[in-house]
């Protein structure tokens, strides 16, 4: 499941419906990225996200399918607000369901790796030298790319 | 054609979005990219540095190289920075 | 933080009281371990988890310190219950929160695979052909063991 | 010296705690697994395969080799399985 939207969300509500009423459910594995105070060194009094409509909604379902491909998951939840948001904020949850742990963990990781280098939003701070765009990070291009060698082989 | 411009991009130029008919010459993203720079010195401004755009045709990554038509929706913008 | 308990945990207000009021917090991971309705092919009807009081505590508290030293983490979170669970209840809830994602994650995966092989806990299902305790898995040694080589470098 | 026991190794005993004498000649894990392998069939039963038996002097794992010392709290049990 993926949703995109300005509201806040229910971690546990999310939590609750991802594992539903399946007892197979061993394994739950929960992202959730927050605003932070401050980044690079300078300090943040607020954020506004703008995104691509249509092709965001498209890049999460394509993302959550690649996961779901890849490991033997009963469930999993991708939601990421737009909009104004301020320190303390929820940004973006990601919740994986396995039977076993390693698949929801890794799934998880995978998530929240690919949908940071892949979906199309961008970040815009409020500092006090005035508002700037988030630059993109080398790191999280390269957290991307680690998925796309070998996986390690699933025990279950 | 519709363009769409998002994030510093967008602020640049100075629109959002805008709908142009396909230029003569124009049938790759990076054509497209070349005839923008010269439509005014905003685009050439925000356009200048191709490592910092990117582009998606129909809501799918582009690279330069991918053919481009009239009717397809070409969206230019930085790299993302959600999550 | 760390707790061993009978009761029942809140996922949401346990996340709350992790992040508290620190907007330095940018990333949060939490692991929730489930009772599921079948292990090893058999069904299971309910679980009982016995635990060795006072060495429970010191194994999780050494733990989590260990976590802490590793990782540049604001705070972690492990409960851990015991007594008798039914398929579809908690078990274990780990939360680790910090600036970034990679430290979070990679904390949450470590606290899990060290308690799984080092906190004396034991499990007992009731299956349809009676009860029986649950052997240990080898592969939860082997996860245990990864952490054990080189780290892979944190970039903040 | 108060021994203790969890799991199926308590339930094979059938005891989950006792306190007995530091026996003669008992100075490390390892002696008392033995002589507690003679206190009895069950005994002999629970312990006899030392290598699903984990073995924590003073709330601490310890090996067969750990000394062990009147006083000391010894607990015995089969690997664990939390989480």
């Amino acid at each position: 499941m993926i949703r995109i939207q300005k509201e806040d969300f229910d971690v546990a509500a999310e939590i609750a419906s991802v594992v539903g009423t399946d007892r197979s459910v061993g394994a739950v594995t929960v992202f959730i990225g927050l605003v932070r105070d401050i980044n690079g060194g300078e300090s943040i009094a607020d954020m506004t996200l703008e995104h691509y409509p249509g092709m965001t909604e498209k890049m999460l379902a394509r993302i959550e399918a690649e996961a779901m491909s890849r490991w033997p998951l009963s469930a999993s939840l991708i939601i990421h607000r737009y909009g104004h948001l301020q320190p303390g904020d929820r940004i973006v949850l990601v919740i994986s369901a396995s039977a076993h742990r390693q698949a929801a963990f890794e799934a998880s990781e995978f998530l929240v790796d690919w949908l940071k280098a892949k979906a199309p939003f961008w970040k815009r701070e409020t500092t006090p030298e005035g508002a700037r765009w988030v630059a993109a990070r080398d790191n999280d291009a390269a957290a991307a790319d680690r998925w796309t060698g070998e996986p390690r082989p699933i025990v279950v | 054609m519709k363009i769409l411009y998002f994030a510093w991009i967008r602020s640049r130029i100075g629109l959002s979005e805008e709908t142009v008919d396909l230029p003569d010459g124009v049938s790759k993203a990076g054509e497209l990219l070349d005839w923008l720079r010269g439509r005014g010195p905003e685009y050439a401004d925000a356009l200048r540095d191709a490592s910092v755009v990117r582009i998606a045709v129909n809501e799918e990554y582009a690279s330069l190289d991918a053919p481009v038509a009239a009717g397809d929706e070409v969206a230019l913008f930085p790299p993302v920075t959600g999550g």
